[in-house]
């Protein structure tokens, strides 16, 4: 389609934090009627400044601002952080908080994948149905972390050297009836969105990121591996006690919105079979290993990696001896992403209507991208 | 923009309706403004998704009337969820300058209340500083109980405002 | 209507009486006046009572009351009803545990509340607009025929072509309002909206047409008579689904709400208005919808005929009318729950490669059964 | 064994490009640091690039030590085969902190040197769009992640 070469009257429409589509930032788009020709993320509506406040806390103080830099799922973002701080000080949490910590995390995945279900759908006028099924399947994983740490979103349970108390009695039957609860409600889902012949028109062919243009714009998480990239951090550097549970790491070969959705739907199902083999053959012993309250690791650096529910997460934490941290450099899996959605409007032709399936099919957490 | 807690003048001395119907029409608008608080879709921190779940399924607070609306020429309620930063806090203000007369604010949350555990942050602004708040919703995030709780404290203050007349039709 | 007339003798005489300004014509004059205030509560009893029944029909069923009762009860049902589907209760507090009264509150604080006008914006479009929009589809309602002799406005046999005529209008308003609000999501939901109605109205015009040629004239009481041995529904079932499509893209309905896309476009050419006229809007949208799917009853599902079961022809016949209406609201709304929105060239390709030629393919069926004399 | 391909990684590049890299180690399993000299930094990069396939960009942060005067950019790399974190380094004078801007390499890296420039006040020269990305607009100055920021830039 030749495309003509006058000059377009461009109109710079701004999609403003106040918007029904965009989260706690700005998209601002420049548009010829309905066609697209450039997108521009204006982020730092949330910026905190976590990385300047945990230079002024001790170590165990540093996990609470750590854990609201993406509430949604908290416990990836927590972990990420202790296990930097544990390679900092030399110690080894014992077999059994490892894996409680990745049932934790695997619980906080499924949460976050949610979100991005309910929003996706939601970004697609598709509100009554979906968007408000996500709240309910939610509450059960609510009530489960409730039980298990009190707390609904920040549990503050994962600390260094071990999880915080041991699972409650008669918890593992909880978890399981939890799972197979959830098991049927995904179907549901499956039905509702991708066999839904309105929804595959949206997203069909929507927001194309090809294989080698997701690795050289640095995209990560199900953005990456819905372009056929099976990069993932828990398979590559196996922390916690993903080394010795069998997953697979799912990818989707089209990479457009489609794929990303149902690369998040697999994930969940590999999520309940993680949290089911957590629940059903969990090491007994002990659940923490003594830690000083403020420790004072030796000078140098400890860099962490982990697998967030949007992507790879880094917390590196430069060392100088003293009880608080010198520097911690944190890098979001969400600055990466909303890279690439940026980039999106080069890549094919975007009309307005598809940039919010575009977005929410990238996950954004804004508060993780600006820290 | 300190609120004068003086008795202004009340909604119906403008229109110079005889008293013993006052009772009987701010009676009928303290009832419809209580019943009808349409705060903006505009989540600003970390508690966004408790404020998803309190208009989820199970903590409904379409029950009370409660209808998340996009635009914010039709809204009357900002409900500021979650920590504001420096350059949020700018938003907020114009939004709040936008608004039609009877607006209410709510705090949602300990970070825009008294900056929760951001305290000492250098990009973080406190919901009074920039607005005039009504209901402060402590919480970090707040149970959906506490915000449904705070909602209802806010139809509790529309009620009394009417009479006073302190913030006119 | 003589009362207006020596009313008017009256006036005239007075008047030239006055201009003559002779002392015994001024006091002519004035007992003139006083046995006119003298008669006039007499006078308006007897307008009252000599046109009881357009009164009625302006006033009660195709009229106002049963307009705004019915965008009332609809709206009160689409809130309930998609709760239902979200797994949650909708609004309960508001009038004694049913909400009923949430849309009564709703209104009146939008009457209460302050209209901020843009400064920028053209002042008087901005104000008439939304006022102007539901009065449009309400006249298309007065078409409507309720029963054999119930029809407030027959426009002389030619109502079918007058109710397009009218609608015909509804496009022009949002393209006048989003322009007048001067906001630039209102721009784009203002072109949005005219594209969309476009590319409905055609196949829809094709298909009534087709009715019209099946009943053999253009008025909508000899269509419904028409129906009589078998509704429109099953000889013309491709118009039937047309029609339905039409309805539901005509009344800007979810998987065609694309003017007022929420995700995108905040709420479209609606975004600017705030207070009461934000009301007339969301009150016309429903009005829309209600003349839509009156005349989609009347044209495809026979109307207001059906046996007579309440004695009285004309209640049974409002009773058949009322009861297919609200079996089609429900059905339309719960497409609301399910289906996600289009975009804006996916419902263009709908209507113009679909609709259109298969509106066409109905013509001409419907010309085939004609020539075949099937029907009549 | 894994270190495996970390160490001959190191050794292949210390025996090619020697006057490029000022010091180059494996600090754990997955875990290779490389300082570069400031002048040749960007070759340095295009080199990782294109032979030794880093071309996945993960992110870049800096590191302010006002006792010996000097920011470290630091340059978070990984390679889609090999899967380890290479962290390239470079050290800069904390008075003027001039680099040539990596976009040219990596076009990702855009976002995250917009951040080091308004964090730590590191001028990029050649960067797409050198403007602020997470502070307010009207930030009137002070560098928040430096060890001396005292809050000049906070106004109510």
């Amino acid at each position: 389609m030749t495309e003509a070469q006058v000059e377009p009257e461009i109109m710079r429409i701004s999609w403003g934090p106040q918007h029904p589509m965009s989260g706690q930032t700005r998209i601002l788009i420049d548009v010829d009627g309905e066609v697209v020709h450039r997108l521009i993320a204006d982020l730092g509506f949330t910026h905190r400044g976590i990385e300047k406040i945990l230079e002024n806390r001790t170590f165990l103080q540093g996990i609470i601002p750590i854990e609201r830099m993406s509430m949604v799922d908290t416990a990836n973002m927590g972990l990420g952080y202790v296990l930097a701080v544990e390679e900092a000080l030399g110690i080894e949490p014992p077999e059994r908080a490892n894996w409680i910590r990745s049932m934790i995390c695997e619980i906080c995945r499924i949460n976050s994948h949610l979100y991005a279900f309910g929003l996706q759908a939601e970004s697609t006028g598709y509100f009554p149905a979906v968007f408000l099924w996500t709240t309910v399947d939610r509450e059960v994983l609510l009530d489960l972390m409730e039980r298990l740490t009190g707390a609904r979103w920040s549990y503050n349970f994962i600390i260094p050297g071990g999880v915080m108390n041991d699972l409650p009695e008669g918890f593992q039957d909880k978890v399981k009836e939890a799972v197979n609860y959830l098991r049927g409600r995904f179907e549901q889902y499956w039905e509702a969105m991708v066999e839904n012949a309105t929804f595959e028109m949206r997203c069909k062919g929507v927001g194309v990121l090809k294989r080698e243009e997701a690795i050289r714009l640095g995209a990560t998480g199900p953005v990456l591996r819905g372009s056929g990239v099976d990069m993932d951090v828990r398979k590559d550097e196996p922390y916690a006690a993903y080394g010795d549970l069998e997953f697979k790491v799912v990818t989707e070969a089209e990479g457009d919105a489609m794929a990303r959705l149902k690369v998040r739907y697999h994930e969940i199902e590999e999520s309940l079979n993680i949290i089911e083999q957590v629940a059903g053959d969990i090491p007994g012993g002990p659940v923490r290993v003594k830690v000083p309250l403020f420790p004072r690791p030796k000078p140098g650096e400890a860099m962490s990696r982990v697998e967030t529910a949007r992507g790879e997460l880094g917390v590196h934490i430069f060392t100088d001896g003293g009880m608080n941290p010198y520097r911690v450099k944190i890098n979001s899996p969400t600055l990466r992403n909303m890279y690439v959605f940026e980039r999106m409007a080069e890549l094919g032709r975007i009309l307005v209507a598809d940039v919010p399936v575009i977005l929410y099919s990238i996950d954004p957490w804004y508060l993780d991208a600006d820290r | 923009m300190e609120m004068e807690t003086t008795v202004k003048e009340r909604i119906f001395d403008r229109y110079h309706i005889p008293k013993p119907i006052y009772g009987v029409l701010e009676y009928i608008v303290a009832w419809a403004r209580k019943f009808s608080i349409w705060p903006i879709h505009f989540v600003t921190g970390c508690c966004s998704p408790e404020f998803m779940q309190v208009s989820g399924s199970r903590f409904d607070m379409e029950r009370l009337g409660v209808l998340p609306f996009a635009s914010v020429r039709q809204c009357d309620c900002i409900m500021i969820v979650g920590v504001i930063s420096r350059k949020m806090g700018e938003r907020v203000k114009y939004l709040y300058e936008q608004m039609g007369e009877p607006k209410y604010v709510v705090s949602v949350g300990a970070c825009p209340t008294g900056g929760g555990p951001f305290h000492d942050s250098y990009s973080i602004v406190r919901a009074d500083e920039i607005v005039p708040v009504d209901v402060y919703i402590p919480g970090c995030p707040p149970r959906p109980e506490a915000i449904i709780q705070g909602l209802m404290l806010l139809q509790e203050k529309i009620k009394r405002e009417v009479k006073i007349g302190a913030r006119g039709g | 209507m003589k009362i207006f007339f020596d009313l008017l003798v009256m006036a005239l005489t007075s008047v030239n009486s006055l201009l003559k300004a002779s002392w015994d014509s001024i006091l002519e004059i004035y007992s003139m006046v006083y046995r006119l205030i003298i008669g006039l509560p007499e006078l308006l009893l007897r307008f009252v009572s000599l046109n009881t029944k357009p009164l009625i029909q302006i006033i009660v069923i195709p009229g106002l009351a049963f307009i705004l009762l019915f965008a009332v009860i609809v709206v009160w049902f689409e809130r309930k009803f998609l709760a239902r589907a979200m797994l949650r209760v909708g609004p309960y507090y508001c009038g004694g545990r049913s909400g009923i009264l949430q849309l009564i509150a709703d209104f009146l604080k939008l009457f209460f509340k302050e209209i901020v006008i843009p400064r920028d914006c053209h002042r008087a479009l901005f104000l008439t607009m939304p006022v102007i929009l539901p009065t449009i589809p309400a006249l298309a309602v007065t078409l409507i025929p309720f029963g054999a002799d119930w029809v407030l406005f027959r426009a002389g046999g030619l109502s079918l072509p007058m109710f397009f005529a009218i609608a015909g209008f509804s496009p022009l308003i949002p393209v006048f309002a989003g322009w007048a609000a001067n906001n630039k999501y209102s721009v784009i939901g203002s072109f949005r909206a005219a594209f969309l109605y476009i590319s409905a109205e055609i196949p829809l015009v094709i298909c009534a047409a087709s009715v019209a040629i099946l009943a053999g004239g253009f008025d909508l009481v000899k269509i419904v008579e028409a129906q009589s041995t078998i509704w429109f529904a099953i000889p013309q079932f491709i118009g039937f689904i047309i029609f339905f499509l039409g309805l539901i893209i005509e009344s800007e309905r979810t998987p065609f709400d694309i003017p007022t896309a929420e995700v995108e476009l905040v709420l479209g050419w609606r975004t600017e208005f705030s207070g009461v006229l934000f009301g007339f809007t969301m009150m016309a949208e429903y009005v829309s919808f209600l003349s839509w799917s009156l005349l989609f009853i009347t044209l495809y599902l026979g109307g207001y005929n059906g046996p007579n079961i309440l004695g009285v022809p004309l209640y049974s016949n409002i009773f058949w009318l009322l009861l297919k209406l609200s079996i089609l609201v429900p059905i339309v709304i719960l497409i609301r729950g399910v289906f996600p929105r289009l975009r804006m060239d996916q419902l263009l390709r709908l209507g113009w490669y679909y609709l259109t030629p298969l509106s066409l393919l109905n013509l001409f069926i419907t010309l085939a059964l004609k020539l075949l004399g099937v029907l009549s | 064994m894994q270190g495996a391909d970390e160490n001959s990684f190191v050794e292949a590049l210390l025996k090619s490009y020697p006057e490029l890299v000022e010091e180059a180690r494996v600090l754990r399993p997955k875990r290779v640091s490389i300082l570069a000299r400031r002048e040749k930094a960007v070759r340095l990069a295009e080199i990782l690039r294109d032979e030794y396939g880093f071309i996945h960009p993960i992110s870049a942060g800096a590191v302010d030590y006002p006792k010996d005067m000097r920011i470290q950019v630091i340059y978070y790399l990984t390679n889609p085969s090999q899967r380890f974190i290479l962290t390239l380094r470079v050290n800069l004078p904390r008075n003027d902190p001039k680099l040539p801007s990596m976009t040219r390499v990596w076009s990702a890296m855009e976002f995250h040197e917009r951040e080091v420039m308004e964090m730590f006040g590191v001028e990029f020269e050649g960067h797409p769009n050198p403007s602020r990305l997470l502070l307010p607009p009207n930030w009137r100055g002070g560098y928040p992640l430096r060890k001396d920021f005292k809050g000049e830039g906070v106004e109510v």
